[in-house]
């Protein structure tokens, strides 16, 4: 078995955990840390596609590598923005909950401007 | 219509437009960011003409060289670099982008104003720079030539969109966005898995050299598989939706017309992309049947609460979902029984045809709606009785919106239509052509119902609150008669439209029956499902009408309250993403069916 | 071969301190006794375990690039349970 | 070998019981701890696979920025935390999804396990094209030259999520200063640390940035390292944010997306095409790209961890 059989299992077993958690998990926080596991699960794909890829005197395919780095930019941003759309959700209603207590249809006040 | 199979290598003519189609609106975005205060609006002004220009200047080059346009970003090739590639599709979408964006950007003058005395204020600030960045994201979606690209441009759409979501800062919009984003992030991981397990199949993200190589394998399908329910997930279709209609109902006007007309359409074209583009010959029957399906599905629940809706607002959001379902009806219809590939033929001219004119007359709904909204504060539509006096044009512009989607001929809709039951007689794949029927009856359903409280006698004018923007209304009635009149565009330029299907004239009784029949079964629909009933009836017949219908009305009422249910229980969290993972493997297992098959 | 004889001494009692540091975090009572636990041994299982390596290094500045490792987890470690330890006392006892 | 084997099954080992940790973990803060924890690991996951640039971003995001965003939302999240919770589906949900999640990882596991043998590659295309940009480092010359289109729209995407952020801010505290003002004793350890490490953190930043041209490094790298020690100083209150629409700021922050949008127009331009480099400038043009890469990027990485204006510009 190859480093890259290793960690590809790993990487499967981290985006199956990862699914679990935003599938269960009911506070929008975990939600996110779930979806982070998941990301990681998904780059370490790409990781182990690039090691697979070894030639030419590069231990691993470089552009899958690259991919990875633009891809953790953009996982961080999503974090970032989610988390502050959750602390700001936070202050305007006293809770954090993505439930929605009330069906769309008796939501009170859409806004019209 | 192109030749499908775009060169490789080989930069053509004016293919710098497609880099500019993508850099003016970043350079804009950027600039305004760096300006801002009233410099931002200013900015994004100036940049809607030159994206529409050059959104023009695209479709006719492409009409003038009859072949794709490509351009080889930093002169490397694919598969190292990147190419940008744009078909009769990807000018087409960039064309009604361009119109709907300038349209949206007319219509929001009014509504993000800086208010006196402030140098800058946040929803103007936020709203002109997302708004140029939905367009770089979609242009770059319509033209990259990569599927990673793609998957930037699809980030750039998601994070530009959300914030539209809740840009007037309440609880309930903030809920939306947030619950908009984490699952377009679900979508995206799904999306990105699929790439990665591409590449480690094929050395290559590039749509051309993937679909020349593309094998059944393991890696194939799965990435297949998870690739198209990833982008459903940020298409909400059916039974994805759990974030659509809060946030298409809960944002602002203009940023719903956006949200509804173009940003799902993004995600959609990059299905096409993928299952047209990259692998034609993977899906086979079942997979595109269960496609259609859900679509199917999306009409009849969509429009079913759409018709049980208290507001306008949310009517208009539950009429979005019904039509993206109409959006897949293509799919199967577009399948060739002699090769079992994905034809682009006529069924795809169809669907993306159905796509443009959604685009237009969502656009010009919202808007309208929106405008009432303001104008009566409030949008129940029980209390919209009399509105058609008091604001004309606003009513006018959501009447001749829905009329549009109805499909009258000579608009978009109806070359549509005509186009996708052509394929289904073709195809004898007669339950679509049902399903079609139905859905433009379903739509002619909610649009009544509007209608008929709108004309309702009332006295409105005493309750309006706020002056109508004549300038917001023309940009709402010019978006709805665009849609309208989508039909006599010269399509065969840039679709594979089969001949005869645009030639029939439009006046014959056919034609005109075609537009009678679903308004009749709307009107049946409307006072059988409507939830906000109908006005008071004056005349004795309509009395002697209701007291037949009653019963009847009472036994559908009950059905439609348990399809009401089931949207709320589908809307749950673990729900919805349960059944991604359902319609994952469904995918998975029907494509593996139709390779085992062969 | 004698460069290599303090390898694995300076590594292996490195990581023994920091398998002591492990049983005293996961074994103590409270805050206060599990940091007391972590910072000594673990500070000192960092300091062995960059001397064993030290003579690994290969170049001069392989090695100064060590120390500064050191020296770095050692502030870092310092402060750390520092602030760790005043959090703890402002809010009382913690499980 | 087989003791190379043995330590990599320990570490994936290691990483998914931390990983089940942060799914299964009570309290949320605690799962945040185990996902920096993890972080760490996934770091030493990179290293294995040779992939040294994305073990320096991982490390420097995962176990990082990314941990003191999560740790942050979750202490103030902590007393919300109790009412969410009686949300937990039921167990027959549970299993449900349990069970479809394990067939996912299960198909994504049999898919790449079985990818076809050799596998297919481009390094030795980026091999033989490497001396275009004179850059020594493949994975730069990815990110700078063969799909420089995606690296620009990546940090569009970076200013976007500045904007997002920022549009959740209450109205009033528009031109105000992003996130809390932290109170620190200016004599206190966290003052020390500050004091003491930032220097070396700097020093660290922008020798990552410059060495990427050549080794494992590389701009976003070295810019996290610098947005880290800007919310150290920050954190022990020896400096304040700056209002969000100070003009300098705003700059700065466009700064990167603009100079490559720039090189790209001068490539279209006077160049073989957009975003391509003339051969005798490649160089320096991508590291000039790079220089405005690690400004914008670090301070635009600190203002998505500060949060949105929350109160006004006045100190």
């Amino acid at each position: 078995m190859s480093i890259a059989s290793v960690f590809a299992l790993c990487a499967a077993a981290a985006v199956g955990l990862g699914l679990y958690g935003l599938l269960v998990s009911p506070q929008p926080l975990r939600k996110i840390l779930a979806f982070n596991l998941l990301g990681s699960g998904v780059f370490v794909l790409f990781g182990v596609v690039a090691r697979r890829g070894a030639a030419a005197g590069f231990a691993s395919d470089p552009i899958p590598q690259a991919l990875v780095i633009t891809g953790i930019v953009v996982a961080f941003s999503a974090t970032a923005l989610a988390v502050a759309l959750l602390l700001r959700l936070l202050q305007v209603s006293g809770s954090a909950t993505l439930a929605a207590h009330s069906s769309a249809r008796s939501s009170r006040d859409p806004a019209g401007t | 219509m192109p030749d499908p199979a775009p060169a490789l290598d080989a930069v053509t003519a004016g293919a710098f437009l497609l880099v500019l189609a993508i850099v003016v609106p970043v350079a804009g975005l950027l600039a305004a960011f760096a300006a801002g205060g009233r410099w931002v609006e200013r900015i994004a002004l100036t940049t809607l003409p030159l994206g529409l220009a050059i959104a023009v200047a695209i479709a006719i080059a492409l009409w003038r060289t009859d072949a794709p346009i490509v351009y080889l970003l930093g002169a490397w090739a694919p598969p190292l670099g990147v190419a940008l590639r744009a078909d009769g599709l990807s000018a087409l979408m960039m064309a009604i982008t361009a119109v709907v964006i300038c349209g949206v950007g007319i219509f929001a003058c009014a509504d993000f104003r800086i208010p006196a005395g402030a140098t800058e204020a946040r929803a103007p600030f936020a709203f002109w720079i997302l708004l140029l960045a939905i367009w770089a994201a979609l242009n770059m979606v319509f033209v990259a030539g990569d599927l990673f690209t793609l998957y930037v441009a699809l980030e750039l759409l998601t994070f530009a969109a959300v914030p539209l979501v809740s840009l007037d800062g309440r609880a309930e919009t903030l809920q939306a966005a947030l619950r908009y984003l984490i699952f377009a992030l679900l979508g995206s991981a799904f999306y990105l898995v699929g790439s990665a397990l591409l590449y480690g199949a094929y050395g290559t993200l590039d749509i051309v050299l993937l679909s020349h190589q593309l094998r059944a394998q393991p890696a194939t399908l799965v990435a297949a598989a998870l690739m198209t329910v990833g982008l459903l997930a940020k298409t909400a279709l059916f039974p994805l939706h759990l974030w659509l209609p809060p946030a298409h109902a809960g944002a602002p006007a203009a940023c719903s017309a956006v949200l509804s007309a173009l940003v799902v359409k993004g995600s959609f074209f990059i299905v096409v992309r993928l299952w047209f583009g990259v692998m034609p010959g993977l899906p086979g029957s079942a997979a595109a049947q269960l496609l259609a399906a859900l679509g199917a599905a999306a009409i009849v629940l969509g429009s079913i609460v759409a018709l049980r809706q208290e507001r306008l607002k949310l009517l208009v959001a539950y009429s979005t979902l019904a039509q993206i379902g109409y959006l897949f009806l293509m799919f199967p219809l577009a399948l060739d029984p002699a090769t079992a590939r994905l034809a682009s033929g006529g069924a795809l001219a169809g669907g993306i045809l159905q796509a443009i004119s959604h685009a237009t007359a969502k656009a010009a709904m919202f808007m309208s709606a929106g405008l009432l909204y303001a104008a009566l504060g409030h949008d129940r539509i029980s209390g919209l009785a009399g509105v058609a006096r008091a604001l004309p044009l606003s009513v006018l512009a959501f009447a001749l919106g829905g009329m549009a989607l109805i499909g009258p001929p000579g608009s978009g809709a109806y070359l549509a239509k005509t186009l996708l039951l052509q394929a289904a007689d073709d195809g004898g794949q007669w339950w679509w052509t049902v399903v079609i029927q139905a859905g433009g009856m379903f739509t002619a359903g909610y649009w009544l119902l509007v209608l008929v409280h709108t004309l309702a006698r009332g006295d409105a004018s005493a309750a309006l609150r706020a002056r109508v923007s004549r300038l917001q209304e023309a940009a709402a009635l010019a978006l709805a008669l665009c849609s309208l009149l989508l039909g006599l565009f010269p399509w065969d330029a840039y679709l594979a439209i089969p001949a005869g299907a645009a030639a029939s004239n439009p006046l014959t009784l056919k034609a005109l029956s075609s537009l009678l029949w679903p308004i009749v079964g709307g009107a049946v629909l409307a006072t059988l499902l409507g939830r906000s009933g109908l006005p008071p009836a004056r005349l004795r017949v309509e009395n002697l009408l209701v007291a037949v219908i009653r019963p009847v009305r009472r036994g559908v009422l009950v059905l439609s309250g348990t399809i009401e249910r089931l949207d709320g229980a589908l809307r749950q969290w673990p729900v919805a993403a349960i059944s991604l993972l359902v319609i994952a493997m469904l995918l998975g297992a029907a494509m593996q069916a139709a390779q085992s098959l062969d | 071969m004698a460069l290599d004889i303090v390898t694995i001494v300076a590594v292996s009692a490195g990581a023994f301190f920091f398998l002591a540091g492990t049983v005293g975090l996961l074994r103590f009572p409270d805050t206060l006794t599990r940091l007391h636990a972590l910072t000594k041994a673990d500070n000192l299982g960092v300091g062995l375990v960059a001397l064993g390596l030290l003579p690994r290094a290969g170049s001069l500045s392989g090695g100064l690039k060590l120390i500064c490792v050191w020296l770095l987890v050692l502030l870092a470690s310092a402060t750390v349970s520092q602030l760790i330890a005043r959090a703890a006392r402002d809010s009382g006892p913690l499980p | 070998m087989t003791f190379a084997l043995a330590l990599h099954i320990a570490l994936a080992g290691m990483m998914l019981g931390l990983a089940a940790w942060t799914i299964a973990a009570r309290e949320t803060f605690a799962a945040v701890v185990g996902f920096v924890v993890y972080g760490l690991f996934l770091a030493l996951v990179w290293v294995r696979l040779d992939a040294l640039d994305v073990a320096l971003a991982e490390a420097a995001i995962g176990g990082g920025l990314n941990g003191l965003l999560l740790l942050g939302a979750a202490a103030r999240l902590r007393a919300a935390e109790a009412p969410a919770d009686a949300e937990r589906p039921g167990a027959s949900l549970r299993l449900l999804a349990a069970l479809l999640s394990a067939t996912v990882a299960a198909a994504l596991a049999a898919a790449v396990l079985l990818l076809p043998e050799p596998a297919p590659t481009l390094a030795p295309a980026a091999a033989a094209n490497a001396a275009a940009t004179g850059l020594a480092n493949p994975v730069t010359n990815v990110l700078m030259a063969f799909r420089a289109m995606d690296t620009m729209l990546e940090k569009v995407v970076l200013l976007l999520a500045v904007v997002g952020v920022w549009s959740i801010a209450p109205d009033h505290f528009w031109g105000g200063r992003p996130g809390v003002r932290h109170q620190a004793d200016p004599q206190g350890t966290l003052a020390f640390l500050a004091r003491v490490l930032t220097p070396f953190g700097i020093v660290v930043g922008i020798y990552l940035s410059w060495t990427g041209a050549s080794h494992p490094g590389g701009a976003f790298q070295g810019a996290t390292i610098l947005a880290a020690m800007w919310l150290l100083i920050m954190m022990a209150g020896l400096a304040d944010t700056p209002p969000m629409n100070a003009r300098r700021l705003r700059l700065m922050l466009i700064a990167g997306p603009a100079v490559f949008l720039l090189v790209g127009l001068g490539g279209l331009a006077f160049g073989a095409a957009f975003l391509a480099y003339p051969a005798a400038y490649a160089k320096p043009l991508i590291l000039a790209i790079e220089a405005a890469m690690v400004l914008t990027v670090a301070i635009t990485l600190g203002l998505l961890v500060a949060g949105p204006p929350e109160r006004s510009a006045a100190p």
